[in-house]
């Protein structure tokens, strides 16, 4: 399951008035981020509550395993806190889980 | 549940707050919607967070209105839908509680009694959020907000929240609702049936602000899930001119554990409290009496 | 063949929008614009206009209603007047900041306190700065037909800006005439089918209305006012196509009468002007070397066709019925900025005011300070008030 | 420039009557015509001016009238001597009334009763209007009841065509 995607050809022009293209995004958003969400697949039973409460819609389903879209997860943590299986944890350092 | 989602993201990469109630809500109204949306979002904080030049984060067609004319908007979107014949669309509005309950109500009050087919959502964090916490009338008694705030002689707000809800349902709408997104599968039912309504409908749904709320970011669903199991909060619909209570709550939880969870109402008194515990029984009293 | 009916300004209006076939109606009624809409809701009962018409609660969801309508591929009409235009002032600026080519209606009429209904020009004077292109019509047949150019105007592609058509309450509303009123081939022939390049598209969807940066924000006002700067030519042009197509034509930005060999000019705005020429016209007989100045469009602002016109002309006053409180009449302001680098005279003569009627005789005295203006030492001169 | 006024109480059809007369000079003769209301909002039973302005030129002063060649008075309650003071010099007033003429600038005529036979309705202006049009040659009995056609509903245009068309029986040569 494909995420929306940073358009790196962007010129920087503006528009004649303020008629802009859907889902135009320029930047990514993993530097708001203090903490990371990193799923442990064993643990995970991929109910997709992750999914679903996530304000980000940065967690997905890629063949039957729950993934996270780093470029735009802000780590706000929602959903290490409603995982019923505790199989989210919320890590330090950017480093975990490239 | 889940598959009755859209796969797809319609709202992605905006700035909003790390674990913001009011997105989880657009995003997942969104996902029930689908691609043949038209969004109108008022001055506010989805529209601040979700459409600065050249970040635009709405996958489906999006506009901001002026702050009043939300409903407005709405209905002018789907008189032109109607006469260009673009039929099998989704027409939706996503505002805040003073968007809704203040400078909006004039205009979602025309919408109503025109009747137009339109879906309004009232995403409910009980401020201004989007210019720093100040009250509105759905801000709850106690509560701080910077225009609000606490001190030896007033304990926050002394008002208590208008129920848009009833107002709204005094319109004969055809279809309302209350909702929180601390029940999602309850909420994305709501969304379906707006959806599918043949007239006007809205959503109430209680989307709370971590940052104005004084709480963890990670705590927003729950929290929100806390102010039902209260009493502060209620799921409650009204179709075909009858209300329904969806949760009949038997025995609630303290109302002072949940207050206390929050900056905004750590400086209440016990006696602050059971003053909105009083509040509480009578509101529950008052929707028992009405809709059961 | 010849199509006449007697109408009032009100009913001209409301026949050219017909004919310009809009998809979206909104407004909130409001004297004495009233009438506009009320026909419009009889064409649409009688199915002889194919819209839907909207009540609204406000004009400011009135003008908003219309935004959502027109972003959506319809093209609109709304109409007001008055204490409702400065309702709307908040969307105003929004329509003209997101290029929406809206085109609108407004009734001019005073603006409380005190409570007035009767016509002067004080409530579109002072949306001047909204970024809508504003047009000032004399007669009904003047209304009917620059509807028709407004909304050709307003949806060019240059152009894109809402335009405002204002005709005087009730003095221009109320009064019935004759007019022409053009066939529906000839309108078709003239304005071609709604078509905005930005629209709301299931199949492309947009993002419109955003916010931007204060980076961004300068290169989107710049935009702004060189669409404006460019529709003086795209008005002068239209106003001759349409003269070709039906045989009337108003002269573009503005009209000068008798100014050839004029020494002194009386600028004017609205329906005015037409009392002015008749008392020019027995000046003239006099021997008095006068002539009219009529401004059509306060923006864009044509003020290098004032200077042209007012050439000769040694002394220049300007009649208007609105006040900038403290200053000048605003027309003025506008017009001897035009003239700033010349050396002629200048006089600013306010009248009309609160729906005060202009005669005769005030006009005559009019024409007696511009020819006696060495002994007045005010700028601004209000008129009628000896009555 | 001709200027007629005409006065009544609101809905007794002051406005419709100056328009008909506008109409009939404006789309049926080679003439130009103004038909205004005294400006402010309506209300039922409260006196209302009319004006006519009709012209063999373009009429372009859109002023009130200050002073009318003829004052039509639909209802006598509203006659008063200082309308006379409106009048410009060999002006007339056209007054609806059962009584004879008290001044030479006053012409009478009892519209109430003709109205009343026609119409089965004392509304007077059609019949006002015709007295003007029989007894000045403004415009010509056919462009009368050609405007009568244009501007009245279909019900009660024919009706009212008769009773002009009566007026002008009685009245011709009557002169001014």
């Amino acid at each position: 399951m494909s995420r929306p995607t940073v358009k790196t050809d962007f010129s920087g022009e503006i528009p004649k008035g303020t008629y802009g293209p859907a889902m135009h995004l320029t930047e990514t958003l993993e530097g708001w981020r203090n903490l990371r969400p990193v799923i442990n697949n064993n643990i995970c039973n991929n109910c997709g509550l992750c999914y679903l409460v996530c304000p980000e819609g940065v967690i997905f389903d890629e063949k039957n395993k729950m993934d996270i879209d780093y470029g735009f997860c802000k780590g706000c943590g929602i959903c290490a806190r409603e995982c019923r299986k505790n199989a989210i944890t919320m890590e330090k350092g950017d480093a975990a889980n490239e | 549940m889940l598959k009755r989602l859209d796969k797809e993201e319609y709202f992605y990469g905006h700035k909003g707050c790390g674990g913001c109630g009011g997105s989880l809500a657009v995003r997942l109204a969104l996902k029930v919607l689908g691609k043949d949306t038209f969004v109108v979002l008022p001055a506010g904080c989805m529209s601040a967070v979700g459409f600065v030049y050249p970040q635009l984060c709405f996958g489906v067609n999006a506009l901001i209105s002026p702050f009043a004319s939300t409903a407005a908007m709405l209905s002018g979107i789907r008189a032109a839908a109607k006469s260009l014949n673009i039929e099998n669309c989704n027409v939706v509005g996503f505002a805040g509680d003073g968007g809704t309950a203040d400078i909006g109500l004039q205009a979602l009050s025309g919408a109503i009694d025109r009747g137009d087919k339109i879906i309004y959502i009232c995403y409910d964090n009980e401020a201004y959020m989007n210019t720093g916490v100040q009250q509105s009338s759905l801000t709850p008694y106690g509560a701080r907000t910077t225009t609000t705030p606490p001190g030896e002689h007033i304990h926050g707000s002394i008002n208590s929240k208008k129920n848009m809800f009833e107002i709204v349902a005094a319109h004969h709408i055809k279809y309302a609702a209350t909702a929180s997104i601390g029940n999602i599968p309850d909420y994305i039912k709501k969304v379906e049936k707006a959806k599918n309504t043949n007239g006007t409908s809205y959503i109430h749904i209680a989307a709370p602000c971590p940052t104005g709320w004084g709480i963890d970011s990670s705590e927003t669903v729950a929290i929100a899930r806390e102010a039902i199991e209260c009493g502060l909060w209620y799921l409650a619909e009204y179709e075909d001119g009858k209300y329904k209570l969806n949760k009949d709550v038997k025995e609630f939880t303290s109302i002072g554990i949940y207050l206390k969870k929050q900056g905004r109402f750590k400086h209440l008194t016990e006696e602050d409290i059971q003053e909105i515990e009083k509040q509480r029984d009578n509101q529950i009293k008052f929707i028992k009496e009405r809709y059961i | 063949m010849s199509n006449k009916v007697f109408v009032s300004g009100n009913e001209a209006v409301a026949i050219g929008v017909k004919l310009a076939k809009p998809k979206v109606i909104a407004a909130y009624p409001i004297t004495p614009q009233t009438i506009v809409v009320e026909r419009l809701a009889e064409m649409v009962e009688k199915q002889e206009l194919n819209a839907e018409y909207m009540y609204v609660e406000s004009e400011h969801s009135a003008l908003a209603a219309v935004m959502g309508a027109s972003v959506l591929g319809a093209r609109t009409f709304t109409a007001t007047s008055s204490q409702g235009l400065l309702y709307m002032a908040e969307v105003m600026h929004y329509a003209s900041g997101g290029r929406v080519p809206l085109v609108m209606m407004n009734a001019n009429r005073a603006l409380a306190l005190p409570w007035s209904i009767f016509g002067d020009q004080r409530d579109s004077l002072s949306m001047l700065d909204s970024g809508w292109i504003q047009v000032y019509v004399e007669d009904a047949q003047e209304s009917l037909d620059m509807i028709i150019q407004a909304y050709a105007l307003a949806e060019n592609k240059e152009v894109l800006t809402p335009v405002m058509v204002n005709l005087d309450g009730f003095v221009l509303t109320h009064t019935y005439e004759a007019i022409e009123v053009p066939q529906e081939e000839q309108v078709d022939k003239f304005l071609t089918d709604f078509k905005l390049e930005g629209k709301m598209d299931l199949e492309n969807p947009r993002n419109l209305f955003f916010s931007s940066s204060p980076a961004d924000n300068i290169r989107f006002k710049v935009q702004q006012h060189q669409a404006i700067v460019a529709s003086r030519e795209i008005i002068e042009n239209l106003d001759k196509q349409y003269g070709e197509i039906t045989g009337r034509s108003y002269g573009g930005l503005v009209t000068g009468y008798r100014t050839e060999d004029a020494e002194i000019i009386l600028v004017t705005l609205g329906s005015i002007t037409g009392q002015v020429r008749d008392v020019f016209d027995v000046l003239r007989t006099r021997g008095e070397k006068v002539g009219v100045v009529k401004i059509r469009f306060m923006r864009p602002f044509p003020e290098k066709e004032i200077l042209e016109l007012c050439r000769n002309a040694a002394v220049i006053g300007v009649l208007e019925k609105d006040i900038s409180f403290g200053y000048h009449g605003t027309v003025y302001t506008n017009v001897a900025d035009a003239l700033k680098n010349t050396n002629k005279r200048l006089i600013n003569f306010v009248g009309g005011l609160g729906g005060k009627n202009i005669s005769q005789k005030d006009i005559e005295e009019i024409f007696s300070g511009l020819k006696n203006i060495d002994k007045i030492t005010n700028t601004v001169n209000f008129i009628g008030l000896g009555v | 420039m001709t200027e007629v006024t005409f006065l009544g109480r609101g809905g007794q059809g002051a406005f419709t009557t100056s328009r008909i007369l506008g109409a009939a000079a404006s789309l049926y003769e080679n003439k130009f015509a103004l038909s205004f209301p005294s400006f402010g909002p309506e209300r039922r039973g409260a006196p209302v001016f009319a004006y006519t302005k009709i012209d063999t030129v373009p009429i372009r002063n859109r002023s009130q009238c200050e002073y009318s060649d003829y004052i039509v008075v639909l209802d006598e309650s509203l006659y008063d001597e200082n309308l006379h003071k409106k009048l410009k010099p060999h002006g007339k007033i056209i007054l609806n009334t059962p009584k004879e003429k008290s001044s030479p600038d006053i012409i009478c005529f009892d519209a109430t009763k003709v109205a009343q036979e026609y119409l089965g309705t004392a509304i007077t202006n059609t019949a006002m209007l015709s007295v003007l049009v029989a007894n000045t040659g403004l415009v010509s009995k056919d462009s009368l009841l050609a405007a009568i056609k244009y501007d009245m509903p279909l019900r009660i245009a024919s009706k009212n065509q008769k009773l002009a068309q009566y007026i002008f029986t009685l009245t011709k040569g009557v002169g001014l």
